[in-house]
This record gives structure tokens, C-alpha cells and sequence, in this order.
């Protein structure tokens, strides 16, 4: 598992955004920010039931695959633009990884940032399952 | 009479609760389960610390004291409801008692070419049970459409849909929508085309005073818990002309009469469908419960709530973007104001609502049909009860109207 | 460990309660339902004061609490009866969670060539569910005889009963006699010869630690309220493998998937048979009890109720005209004494005992075939807790001395 | 309704027999003697459902009948003793009356004889089960 001064480079500037915010609807405004700046969104055309992520409240559905070089790429769609927002960081921090150092990533992150503490133990528990997910299929790929 | 608020408040604990995050509850989730007044817990802490004991059979003092808190609610709480207790059949809640219609009656009465009617508005709990028997037996299930525009039954179309039917199967209110439904009607119409009526009236009750010999159903679920009572129990009300016709559902202790190994015999009326141990903590806090709410009138809970539910829901109306669904300005019906906002979605919401301190439910409410027929995936629902103040409404109006500005 | 008689006894309230007759109350009717402690009641208290709201779906924090106290103590009693939360589904009791097994699977995988084998010793809940299948779908009912001299099952008999049965519905510990079964002689030889297990354990869990993954048996049902649980709560054990066979039950809210007016498709798991708003007051009360047990060990409390219960049945065969049914004495049982006087009968001997304030239960005990078997109408029954003390034991057999000089 | 000074004859004593009792086992043990004293016992090989007092906890049963006189003859039996007591002395006190008069009578000599107080509410609603049980038989007698 990753350590705190091991996160992925990409991570480290929006941890810091993050920690920045005054209070919980200010860190919800970033991450409705984020939805809207997600990488590699997976549109709702392409929501089936076999990428839908159990456990969630909203509805949340990913999609991984590698790059040409091998490269984690991690597509995301959810109808809650604070799932959505979180998915959003998620890619900018696991797009472009190996399968190997994503396999290995703490979920960690999202407590850094001072998310998971505002969110109620049911929500948290979906970010967990979404990220859980991730893992999965990055060590099917790796 | 207008409601002492501030003594109806002092006696239900959790209003006083703060979340975690600092703030004050503002509990706007009635419609989900109401709170209990402290004399409702108090009556089941003190059955555990006092009397205890398993009831029925009772030869000993404290078996007999637990039997006659049993029955003295059965009696208390079918007084409540308008009947006598020989009507009330203890379950664990509105969604048993339907259960219980399809098993013990609907099963012995209804064959393949029966017609069941029910509605668009149908909560899960009184849809799926009917589902079921239609796979098993046969029956045919028809649906009453609802008027999207006016959020009310299409009355045209349910007169054409009894017609034929053995079985009426209504919400009375909507736990969605809060809409009453016109049940005189109904039951006039369906009573007249020879057709039974249930009634779902877990809405209702909390609502309105139900007074079962008068309104004239022949079965009327009901749940506790959202009204001033426990967890774990509700009762189905039913004719007792009615009750004879109906067959054993789960079997086993109490309900039986004689058990040898070559057959049983069965109890008559309300017990033959009460087996195993009662509930009987519940039933005390469900009698503790009437109780309480009959220290008021139930009209004047209703006028309470609908003033609450008609100023709100005007004030929702001006915000941008905010759309409601229901007529929570009417006279009658719940005054559970079901909403959307078109660009914040309402799971997004429901958060920015927690976050305030605001217990608001989201979701499809057990009620996927009339979602897919306001065709909407979910709405976020307020609902109020008899301890909900104009101040809260305000503090709601005030943090959705920031909510609204800051994140559409 | 010897247990810490006073300290225990100081938690449960009720302990101290006095008859209206002013006699201190002697609790010793423990098989039909035990006391609770203070932190079970306080449990459910605390639930109701300060977090009490709809379980499932949960977009409030409210609600989010109480779905996570309802599923931890989901996990809590599943780990308790050594197995995980995926096997545990939760009823009203043991009762229901036998008729559950009737409806949900013996209705899907049996039909009228199969066989179904009892014992004379069942409890009613665990014979009137396999009489009504029987009359519905046609299946054939053994039942196993008892040895009236050793008052224990016929092994002999058994092993004919059990060849070509389907399900093996067999009590862990008999609520009259007191006497454990060799269930796992029993479980193996079904297994072996391709018949499923159902144990009724409703008595067998508040004496010995159930552990469901290590016995093997496919159902085991449970009622919390003899556990130092509240009323209305109990659950099904079933293996995750069977559970897949099992169709929906009582169906509603939370346990669909999705639900359209054309059909609906349902949850997995336990949640497929759990519908309606959940006993969440119930299950966490039953978390809270199953917590408390867990500061002792079974084999303490099994001890002391042993010694309870062999010395005041060797007492109690000095009394002249007592008669014992069953082996109070063994090392095995739940340490329940069923008798009878010869010339004082039983109803009487329940009024004399009420009068000196003994709770002690009196009748069939919903066991009628075993009755039969015995030849007797109803017995008198004490039955021991963890609670109970050798001077109340004292107490039990210097009034009992008394009654029967007096009136035999 | 009967008043206090107004109990059939035959009931004075026994109500005085049982003022006098020390204590309910006291009670108890005279009902005993009294359970033995039955004038007219119903022997169990009479009991039928249709004679079946319903809501009592021990087996009980009734027979009402008039003599050649046209006065009130109450037959009962029942499986505990206490109850057979109860019934016996009922017994006594309506036998030989009109059955006017018996369907008049109060059931409250089980409480000025100290009985009804000692019993529990459902053994109290069993004797009144009973009683009530009687006075139909004697209106349908009338
Ligand atoms: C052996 C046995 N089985 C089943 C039951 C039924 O349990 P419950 O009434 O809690 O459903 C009991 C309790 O009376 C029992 O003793
Ligand atoms: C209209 C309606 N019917 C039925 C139910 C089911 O009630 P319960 O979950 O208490 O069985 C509910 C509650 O959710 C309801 O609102």
C-alpha cells in the first residue's frame, strides 16, 4: 500500500486543493468542479449492468482498460456529481499508472482530503466498493 | 385546538439531537417513520424492567400482566381505529398485513380468472405481493393510471378497471405524492361492482383518524412505526365476515387449538393468524402510542402539518429550477412534499441537505412505478409530523434557497 | 470461571421486581422467554432517544446510523453463532423462520413424493408448518418416536425414519424435557443419507454456543427473546448454497431490485427474504444481547444452570408424589424440569407456586404429540438462566415441601 | 343485580368461612375441602365441547338444568381443583333457585369471599367466564 508521500504525482495538487477548503459545501463545490473536469467520463450509453459498481447509492459505473503502452485508464460515469467528482480524481490519479502501482494505491487519499469524514459511513463505504472495483480490474489487466 | 409545540417537543428525545458535523436535526423524514414521544419508550423499558414474561398460557402473575398488556393494546389500539379487537390482527407491519391478504385470503378465494385492481400510486409493499399470486395462480393484476398533470388516480379509468374485479388493492394516501385518494369512492364503486377493497393505509393513519366500521374496507394495513409507535409491528384490520373466510398463514404455537401427529386443529379469529411468540413489547409501545395521540385531535395534527406543508411548498414553488410532485397545498392528503430540482441531482442534494442537518429522504420511495410514471429515477421527499415547527420550514426554505444559488 | 452471580443479577431489573401478593418474584420460567439486562433495554432506548429512523437507502445521517447499527448487529449475532452475516436472515423468531424454510424452500424443492421426518419432541412451530405442506403439496411426515423410560429420541427409529427423507426438522434441545439431542449423530446420518437439516435451536441457543459452520446443519432457527434479546426478533440461519435455492416469502419493500407494473426482479442473499421496514429497534437490542453473553462463556453458564438444575431435581425426587420428565441431572440440556404431582394437579400446583412467587410454567408447553406420548395433559416446568441462584433453587424446594404437605 | 345482603341463603356461610381465612393459601385450601363437597359434580366422562367453558385455563364444564320443581340445577366438573372449589360453591348457592333469580345473581361473592383478589386477571375472567356461562343457561331456562 501506498504511503502519504507516495501518492501519485497528479493527486498531490488537488490533496492540497482540497485541504484548503474551509468547510464540507466548500469541498463539495470542488469536487462538483471536478465532475465536470473528469479525464475519461463513461457516458450513460454506455452504463450496463455488468460495470455498475454494487453497493452504491447512486448509481456509479467504471470501466478499465489499458493504453497502447499499457497504461491504466480508468472510465467513469455516476448520476451524483459528488460520485462523479470523486471518480474524477480518482482517473486523474490512476490514468496513465501501471496495473501494478494502481493494484496497489491506498484509498487513503480521499481521508487526506478531508472527503471521507463528511461523508456519512453508507457513502463512504460506496467510494470504498467503487475503489475496491478499480483494484479488481487492475490486477486482472496487470 | 393549535398544538402546544413546545411541550409536544420536550417529550421526544431525539429532537434535541445535533449530527455530527455540529448541527441541529431538523427531522423532515416522517413519512419514512415518525419519533416517538418518551412515553412510548418508556412504556416498553418498563414491560422488560417490570413484567416481562412470555405471554398467552399465563398461570403465573407476570405472564398474566404481560398477557393483559397484550390484549389491553389490542383493545386500546383497534378503539383507536374505529373497531373492536376481534377485527385486528397483530403483524409486523403494514407489508405483512398485505402479505397476509394474499396469503390467507386471496389464496383461498381468488383462482385464475380473478382480477385484482390496483394503482400507479402502490407502494412495493402492496404491488409485489400481487405479482407473486398472479405468477402462482393466475390472477390477472390491472393498474389505475394516475393523472400526471393533476398527480391524482384517474378515477374514469379506475371505474372501468373494477368492473369485474374480486379485489381493490389502494393506497389511501401516497407516501410519495402525499395525494389522499378518494377511498369513499373507491370503496362505493368497488363494493358495488362486488369487489373486496384493501386498504394500504400506512400513510393514512399517521394522518388522518381512521375509523374502520365507518369507512367500510374490508382490509386495512397499518404500520406503528409511523406513528408515534415501535419498530417490528403494524396490524391488518379486517371484517370479521371476512376474517372466517380467511385460511391459517405461518402456523405454530398459540394459533392452534389441538396438534397431534395426525393433524391440527386451529384457533378462531384474530388468533388463528398470530403464531409463535407475540410481539409483545411492541404491541405495549403501540398501545402506549394510541395513547398519546389521543390526547389530541387528529384534525388538528392535520391542520398542523398541512399549514407547514402549504407554506413550504409555496415557498419551494419560487425557487428556481424546483419542481414538485403532488399538491402538498391541498386540503387533504399528507403534506410530504416530493421535489427535484432540474440541474442538481438529487442525490447531490440529499447530501447538501444532510450536510445542513436536514433529514430528508431520496429515492424511488418503494414506489418504481409511479417513478417511472412521473417518468423520474427518484425525487427528494420532506414530510412533517405533529412535532414540526414553522421555524424549521423556515431554516429549510432558507438553506435550499442557498443550496440552489451556490450549486445550480 | 464461576459467574458473578450478584453482579449479573444487579443488571436485569425485574430481578427485584415484588408480586402484588408482596412476595419476591422467583424467576423460573426462563424457557419461555429469559430477562433482559439493562444494556439490552438501554440499547433499544438510546436507538429510539437519539437515532431511531428508516433503515436502507439512507441519504440522511439518521438513517445512515440506523442502517449501520442493523447491519452491525447483523454481523455481531452471526459471529456470535459462528458463521458470517450472508447466512443470517432475520424473523420475527424462530417460528416464522421455520415457516420461511416451509414457504421459501421445502415449497421450491419438494414435492409430493417427499419425505419429511420429525420427532414426537417437536415444538408445534416445527410440526404445524410440515402438517400444512403436507395437506398442500402432498408430502409424507415422519416422526420420529421418543423412549418414554430415558425420555430420549429413538435412534433406532431414526436411522428407518431417515431413509429417503428430504428434510430432517429435528429440536436441538427440547423445550419440555430439557434434553439435548445428539444432533450431530443426527445431522450426519441425514446428510448421509441425503436429507437436509433443519434444527430448532430455539432452546438450544441460550445454552450452548450454536456454531453454525462447524455443525453443518443447513437451517438452524433462532428467537432472540430466550437469548436475552427483545420480542419480535429472531433469525434463519442457512447455508449460503440453499439460500440460493430459496424463493421470496413475504415480498415488498427492500427486498426488489426493481419493480415495474409488467414484474420485478429481486435482491440476492438474505436480503431477498426481508421486507417491510426492518426491526431495527429489534435487531439492535438482539446485538446488544448477544454482546453481553459474549463477557461469559457458554460453558460457564452452562455449568451453573447444570448444577441449578441437578440439584434441585434430586431434591425434588425426595418430595413424595413428584414425578420427573426427562434427565434434569445429565450433563447435557438445558437443565429444565418438567413434573407433575400425582395427586396435586398441574394448574393447581401453578397457583400455589404463583402464590409463593415462583414463575413457573404450566401446560403443553406447545407440545401436544409429546404429551401424548408421555400420557399426560400439561406439566409444570421450572427452567434455569444464567441469572437464577442456588437459595432461589433453596427457596423453590422448601415451598414446594410445603405446598405438597399441604394439599397432597 | 344481587347486593351484598341479598346472597342466596346458602352462601352466607361459606362467604363467613372465608372472611375468616388467614391468608389466600388459607382460601385456597378451603376451596380445596369445598372441590370435594360438590353437590352436583360433572364426572369428566360427561364433558363435551358443547359444555366447555371457553376462555378458562383449566379444563371446566357446565350442565344447567331444572329439576321437577322447575328449580336451578348446575352440574360442573373441572380438571383443577381450585376451579372445581369455585364451582362447587357456585353450585350450592344457585342450586334449588329459580332460574330468574340465578340469572339476577352477582358474581361478586368471589370477591367479598377474598377469592377474586388473590387470583390473577385472566383466572378472574376464567370464574367470570363461568358465571356468565350460567346465567345464559338460566335465562334460556327462564
Ligand atoms: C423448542 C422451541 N421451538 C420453537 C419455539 C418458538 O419460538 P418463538 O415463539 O419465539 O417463535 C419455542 C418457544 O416457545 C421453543 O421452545
Ligand atoms: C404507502 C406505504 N405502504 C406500505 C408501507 C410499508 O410499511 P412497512 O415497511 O412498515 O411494512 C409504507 C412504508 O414505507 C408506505 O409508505
Amino acid at each position: 500500500m501506498t504511503s502519504e508521500n507516495d501518492w501519485p504525482d497528479s493527486l498531490i495538487p488537488i490533496i492540497e486543493e482540497f485541504r484548503d477548503c474551509f468547510d464540507s459545501m466548500d469541498r463539495y463545490e470542488l469536487l462538483f468542479d471536478y465532475a465536470k473536469k473528469h479525464p475519461t467520463p463513461l457516458p450513460p450509453s454506455k452504463w450496463t449492468e455488468s460495470n455498475q459498481i454494487v453497493g452504491c447509492q447512486s448509481r456509479a459505473h467504471v470501466e478499465c482498460n489499458l493504453d497502447e503502452d499499457g497504461n491504466f485508464i480508468m472510465k467513469g460515469g455516476a448520476d451524483a456529481q459528488i460520485v462523479q467528482g470523486l471518480m474524477a480524481i480518482t482517473a486523474i490519479a490512476v490514468n496513465g499508472l501501471s496495473p501494478t502501482r494502481v493494484s496497489q494505491l491506498s484509498p487513503e487519499y480521499a481521508n487526506t482530503m478531508g472527503i471521507q469524514s463528511s461523508l456519512t459511513p453508507s457513502r463512504a463505504n460506496g467510494f470504498l466498493n467503487m475503489f475496491k472495483r478499480i483494484q479488481e480490474e487492475a490486477i486482472k489487466l496487470s | 385546538m393549535a398544538l402546544d409545540l413546545d411541550k409536544i417537543r420536550s417529550e421526544f428525545p431525539i429532537l434535541e439531537r445535533k449530527l455530527p458535523n455540529g448541527k441541529q436535526l431538523v427531522y423532515f423524514d416522517n413519512a419514512a417513520t415518525s419519533q416517538k414521544p418518551k412515553c412510548v419508550i418508556s412504556a416498553m423499558s418498563n414491560y422488560y424492567e417490570q413484567y416481562n414474561s412470555n405471554a398467552h398460557r399465563a398461570n403465573h402473575t407476570l405472564a398474566d400482566e404481560a398477557t393483559t398488556a397484550l390484549e389491553t393494546a389490542r383493545k386500546n389500539i383497534a378503539n383507536f381505529f374505529g373497531t373492536n379487537p376481534d377485527q385486528l390482527i397483530y403483524t409486523s407491519g403494514a407489508t405483512e398485513a398485505i402479505n397476509l391478504v394474499a396469503f390467507s385470503w386471496a389464496r383461498q378465494n381468488l383462482s385464475k380468472d380473478d382480477i385484482v385492481v390496483l394503482t400507479e400510486m402502490e407502494h412495493h409493499a402492496d404491488i409485489v405481493p400481487w405479482q407473486q399470486l398472479s405468477k402462482e395462480i393466475g390472477i390477472e393484476v390491472r393498474y389505475v393510471p394516475i393523472d400526471t398533470e393533476t398527480f391524482s388516480l384517474d378515477m374514469d379509468a379506475f371505474s372501468v378497471a373494477v368492473s369485474g374485479a374480486s379485489l381493490v388493492c389502494v393506497v389511501h394516501t401516497s407516501n410519495v405524492l402525499g395525494v389522499r385518494n378518494p377511498i369513499e369512492e373507491i370503496i362505493q364503486l368497488s363494493h358495488s361492482s362486488g369487489a373486496k377493497v384493501l386498504l394500504d393505509c400506512a400513510q393514512g393513519a399517521p394522518h388522518e383518524k381512521i375509523s374502520f366500521d365507518v369507512m367500510d374496507a374490508d382490509f386495512v394495513a397499518i404500520s406503528a412505526h409511523k406513528m408515534a409507535g415501535p419498530t417490528g409491528i403494524g396490524c391488518l384490520l379486517v371484517k370479521k365476515s371476512i376474517m372466517e373466510k380467511m385460511a391459517p398463514f405461518m402456523t405454530g404455537g398459540s394459533m392452534i387449538r389441538t396438534v397431534t401427529t395426525e393433524g391440527s386443529t386451529f384457533q378462531e379469529g384474530h388468533a388463528m393468524f398470530e403464531t409463535g411468540t407475540p410481539r409483545i413489547a411492541e404491541a405495549i409501545g403501540w398501545g402506549a402510542a394510541v395513547e398519546w395521540l389521543d390526547k389530541f385531535e387528529m384534525t388538528d395534527i392535520h391542520s398542523h402539518v398541512q399549514e407547514l406543508a402549504s407554506w413550504t411548498a409555496g415557498e419551494m414553488r419560487k425557487i428556481p429550477g424546483i419542481r414538485i410532485y403532488g399538491n402538498p397545498e391541498d386540503r387533504e392528503g399528507s403534506g410530504a412534499v416530493s421535489f427535484l430540482h432540474d440541474s442538481i441531482q438529487s442525490l447531490d442534494l440529499a447530501l447538501f441537505l444532510d450536510e445542513g442537518g436536514f433529514a430528508v429522504r431520496t429515492g424511488h420511495h418503494c414506489a418504481q412505478p409511479l417513478m417511472d410514471a412521473l417518468n423520474v429515477p427518484s425525487t427528494n421527499r420532506i414530510s412533517f409530523w405533529i412535532y414540526n415547527t414553522m421555524d424549521e420550514a423556515k431554516m429549510f426554505i432558507e438553506y435550499l434557497n442557498y443550496v440552489v444559488e451556490r450549486f445550480s
